[in-house]
């Protein structure tokens, strides 16, 4: 469960946006899109481990890669990290997205916003491969900070929306989705909680998957940091890191 | 012989490594990672008499060395732990303390009733870092008297011996610990956390939904030697030690002050397996050390290498 | 404008960025890198009647994020310092902050009197975390009333403003913060040292030859800003923050738990240049966070983006 | 007065002892034997700078050589960082050895002891530039933390003692001294305070220059961490860092 896994590339593929590649015998363990590994970035500092979630996984080659936004002391120090050197990972943690909601033939619309795209990659890639037609909403800040459209693409029709206009259709996420009455059968979204929380709203009535974050402590469902509330209980929660970071619209108060 | 065994009231430890409360949960998690059965003992997250919730998140914040949390005593209840947790526990050759928290003197004193029955329960922990609010929200941990009167209360009812947690918020730790000495405490625990606080510098909003949160980790580690130091010398109470320890040279260090068992924290979330690390390492660090049995190191910086407690 | 200018009792600060007591000796090396009128003010090493030696070495260590130290007061002597420092001082455009310490009140109102006359000497700055020999050794610092009759007796004898240093290691630091207002302070300057202690692992004796020191650094910065949060809203006094502070970011995270402006202690160890550096890094924050004036800050996690105090 | 230098190479020579050399524009204000560096040695931890040694300058080449034993957390992170690697150096610090005390044609005994013997090598070279006569003495623990003594041989006799007596002479750098019944215009030496106090009583008469340690703060003179006692003064003080770390004996209570 926790490893020191080689850095195979660690590369900027957008502002301030960075495609880490590991290798490690800890890639067999990992098979649900919507899991994270829990990366301890510094030696002695920072002190905290980060959450990180899955983008791809490659078992043939045992890697796995990992989309991140270098913002703090630790995603920081992560994207100065080089080819070869080693990071030290736990994981894969958590329940991931419900592939098996889905069966071949039926539709999937996956969202994304912001640093909540890259754990739709993998989840991408796995529908597809069961023959589930998938449509990609993908929404950003500005243009400088889109990344993995294409790849996208390669797996069903993506719309990119950015809150400047700088590019694609200028707006949210919801916006896309109303303007071309997007449907399907489930819907997975990841990304910041006002947009999860409007995807809920807007979808009251169908199946809806939502992959949450916190801040967290352990990681592992033992500190209680990352809890969060259930519907109509003054004392009932949900662990992200443990139960979640995937739950049903629903499930959790958001 | 056992070179990590450790004799304390109510407790025979294999050896004197043990999870902090609320660090461990109630055990399933590590339970994934590795044989509860290897540690010396396990103390359970703060134990209240109803379930509570705790507080809105966010609950850490990240700081030097160091991490802040409230969680705000997020627990089941004690029922549940008695009928849930406890038992799934006693699959394990583990002593369990728990740890128990309240609002009032009788909250402590109901829950230590009813939990120091269970079977695996070997000894309570007194969380005395929580508000008194009968005393206006005051901490009962931060005035002897009250600290006092909650030991007396809750060592009547108790089935088994009982460990105060000091906290480190006070002027003077050493009246604190000689006031729950005097009221009957079989072993004190410290140290529990610091009140801090961090600032996010772009919303210029505190960063727990708490505000202040307690701080953990390394960064506290020498705040709590010298506790311990002090408070070692000045009563004759057992001190199960803790506050940043990493590793097994922190032990020795937290032994050397004056303890006689120590707790792992925080750096559980920074590695899951480093309680079974520090108790593989201890013995060839004795050796280097030239040292026999472990607890020949507690007081050793201020007794000469005479042994305090010893667990033969 | 210059966005950085404060104002504070005695004191017209062209930012306020100054060097912490004790970590800056009285300037002289630290001038052998850089210009010390780009300084806000500076806080001159604690002064006592006499010169003192101090404690024996080591006196210094090591801890995470932090540091440990036992210097002792050593000093030359409040006569040396108005002859020989102080008129060396004076060729910088910099204000001076007198720390002033001493082991009974009659020799604080001595040193008062006299290095409160030196025309650079802007303000003092009370040293109260040293032990009152006269009251078995408890420091003035943790008492109320005992600091608050020390403030009285310096504020009567001196000649410029007095802030009073609150030492970190009470209870209720609100409460020592009150007391000292009340008794006719100027401002207050938090935190001075958390009182910490390390043992050798291989001697298992303490690493400073004096057993305890005074824990800085950013290990304790979680506990510097959730005291002057606290303080902040209970007095309306001025505070000049430190502990811990590395950065620009550090400094604006003071401000907005109620400093008006900071003092930069054992980072100058680590960066003989951060005084100048986070003075210049400063200007291009302010723009990052959209804040015309630094003393907008002030405060800001709890009253809203009001202006406490301005420098205009 | 502070760099951040680049490592050309830092490779073991001894069990546990390195040899570091820096390249770097701060090379050329080194000047001065037994001065040192002041060493930032992680970017957070551990905090405190850790004061070695210059072992060797060379002006021509911009590089000087430190030599240091691993052993706490600093010294450790140092020992493994590599090539092309850099640290941040502040210095030169301190008031080193007199070469000016003595004339070509003169004798100097130099004596170290373990981790003092670094500093000799910068004066060796030095005083044998000036035509002056050197013998070196060279004390160790054992056989497996001898370092330099050929090196040192190129300037002049050279003899080393273990303690554990694995290799050269069994015993101490005062038996040596005594055995071989060494004399000197003037004696400089760098080691363990117990050394050094032996040999300023050996020698009360003659010129001794000693290099101190004292744990740092500042390094720079500004925080009174590493002061010693004047002789016959309650009150008078020297800083190691600044006043130091050579002193006269005689000069400073050992
Ligand atoms: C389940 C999960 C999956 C995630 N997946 C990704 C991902 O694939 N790519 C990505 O870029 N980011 C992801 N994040 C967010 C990522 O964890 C944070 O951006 C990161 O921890 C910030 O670290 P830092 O060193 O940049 O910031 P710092 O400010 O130095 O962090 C300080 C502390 O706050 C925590 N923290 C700060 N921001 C967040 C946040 N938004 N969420 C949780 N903790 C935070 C850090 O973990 C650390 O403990 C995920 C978060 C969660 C909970
Ligand atoms: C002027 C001077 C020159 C020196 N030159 C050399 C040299 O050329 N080669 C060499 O190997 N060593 C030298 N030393 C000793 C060297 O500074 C220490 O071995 C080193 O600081 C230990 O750091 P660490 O990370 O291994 O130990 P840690 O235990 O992690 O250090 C913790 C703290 O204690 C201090 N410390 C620990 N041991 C010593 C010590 N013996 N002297 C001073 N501070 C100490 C460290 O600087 C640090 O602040 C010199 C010391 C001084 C004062
Ligand atoms: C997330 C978290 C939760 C904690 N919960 C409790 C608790 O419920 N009861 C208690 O007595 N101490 C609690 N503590 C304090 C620890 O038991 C311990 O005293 C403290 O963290 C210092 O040790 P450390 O530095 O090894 O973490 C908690 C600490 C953390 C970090
Ligand atoms: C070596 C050293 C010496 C100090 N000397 C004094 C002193 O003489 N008077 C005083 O009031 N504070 C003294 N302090 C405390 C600092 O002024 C400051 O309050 C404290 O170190 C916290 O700030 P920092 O974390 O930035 O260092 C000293 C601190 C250090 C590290
Ligand atoms: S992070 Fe610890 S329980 Fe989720
Ligand atoms: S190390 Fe600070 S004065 Fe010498």
């Amino acid at each position: 469960m926790k490893e020191n896994m080689t850095i195979i590339s660690n590369r900027q593929i957008a502002t301030g946006i960075y495609e880490l590649t590991l290798a490690g015998s800890l890639v067999q363990r990992m098979h649900t899109p919507g899991q994270f590994v829990h990366v301890k970035v510094g030696d002695r500092e920072p002190l905290l481990r980060r959450p990180l979630s899955l983008c791809d996984i490659n078992h043939e080659a045992g890697e796995c890669t990992i989309i991140y936004r270098a913002e703090g002391a630790g995603t920081t120090l992560l994207s100065q990290k080089l080819p070869g050197d080693t990071v030290d990972v736990l994981g894969p943690l958590g329940n991931g997205f419900s592939v098996s909601a889905l069966s071949s033939g039926q539709r999937a619309l996956l969202v994304g916003g912001g640093i909540g795209v890259p754990p739709l990659y993998e989840l991408a890639k796995q529908l597809v491969n069961k023959g589930v037609f998938v449509t990609i909403v993908l929404g950003f800040q500005t243009k400088d900070v889109v990344f993995y459209e294409e790849r996208f693409a390669s797996f069903g029709g993506t719309y990119v929306a950015t809150v400047d206009g700088s590019y694609g259709m200028k707006g949210f996420v919801t916006d896309v989705i109303q303007h071309h009455a997007l449907s399907f059968h489930v819907l997975y979204a990841c990304g910041p909680k006002p947009m999860l929380r409007a995807l809920a709203n807007e979808f009251p009535h169908q199946d809806v998957y939502l992959s949450l974050e916190e801040r967290m402590g352990c990681g592992v469902g033992a500190c209680f940091a990352c809890v969060c509330r259930v519907p109509h209980s003054e004392t009932a929660y949900k662990k992200v890191c443990s139960d979640g970071p995937v739950f049903r619209a629903g499930e959790v108060v958001l | 012989m056992n070179r990590l065994a450790v004799e304390l009231p109510g407790l025979s430890l294999k050896n004197p490594i043990m999870p902090a409360s609320g660090c461990f949960g109630f055990g399933r998690e590590y339970a994934k990672f590795y044989d509860l059965s290897v540690l010396g003992a396990m103390m359970i997250k703060a134990t209240t008499l109803d379930a509570r919730f705790g507080n809105p998140t966010p609950r850490v914040a990240e700081t030097p060395s160091g991490m802040l949390n409230a969680i705000g005593l997020q627990n089941p209840g004690v029922d549940y732990v008695l009928a849930e947790e406890l038992p799934w526990l006693a699959q394990y050759d583990v002593p369990i303390i728990a740890n128990i928290a309240g609002s009032t003197v009788e909250e402590y004193v109901e829950v230590a009733k009813r939990i120091s029955k269970a079977p695996n329960v070997h000894a309570l922990e007194l969380n005395i870092s929580c508000p008194n609010v009968k005393k206006g929200g005051i901490a009962f941990g931060t005035v002897p008297e009250i600290a006092a009167e909650l030991t007396r209360a809750v060592k009547e009812e108790s089935a088994v011996p009982v460990y105060v947690k000091l906290s480190p918020n006070v002027t003077n730790i050493v009246a604190m610990a000689k006031a729950v000495e005097q009221a009957g405490a079989d072993g004190l625990t410290m140290i529990n956390t610091l009140v801090g606080m961090r600032i996010d510098v772009k919303t210029a909003k505190p960063i727990l939904a708490n505000g202040t949160g307690g701080l953990s980790g390394p960064a506290i580690k020498p705040i709590a030697i010298r506790m311990i130091y002090e408070v070692s010398q000045a009563v004759s109470l057992p001190i199960i030690g803790m506050g940043g320890i990493q590793s097994a040279e922190d032990v020795i260090e937290f032994f050397y002050a004056g303890a006689s068992a120590v707790a792992i924290g925080t750096a559980n979330f920074i590695d899951p397996y480093v309680c079974p690390h520090i108790i593989h390492d201890l013995p060839p660090l004795l050796d280097e050390l030239g040292i026999q049995h472990i607890s020949e190191c507690t007081g050793r910086s201020w007794n000469n290498g005479q042994t305090v407690y010893c667990g033969t």
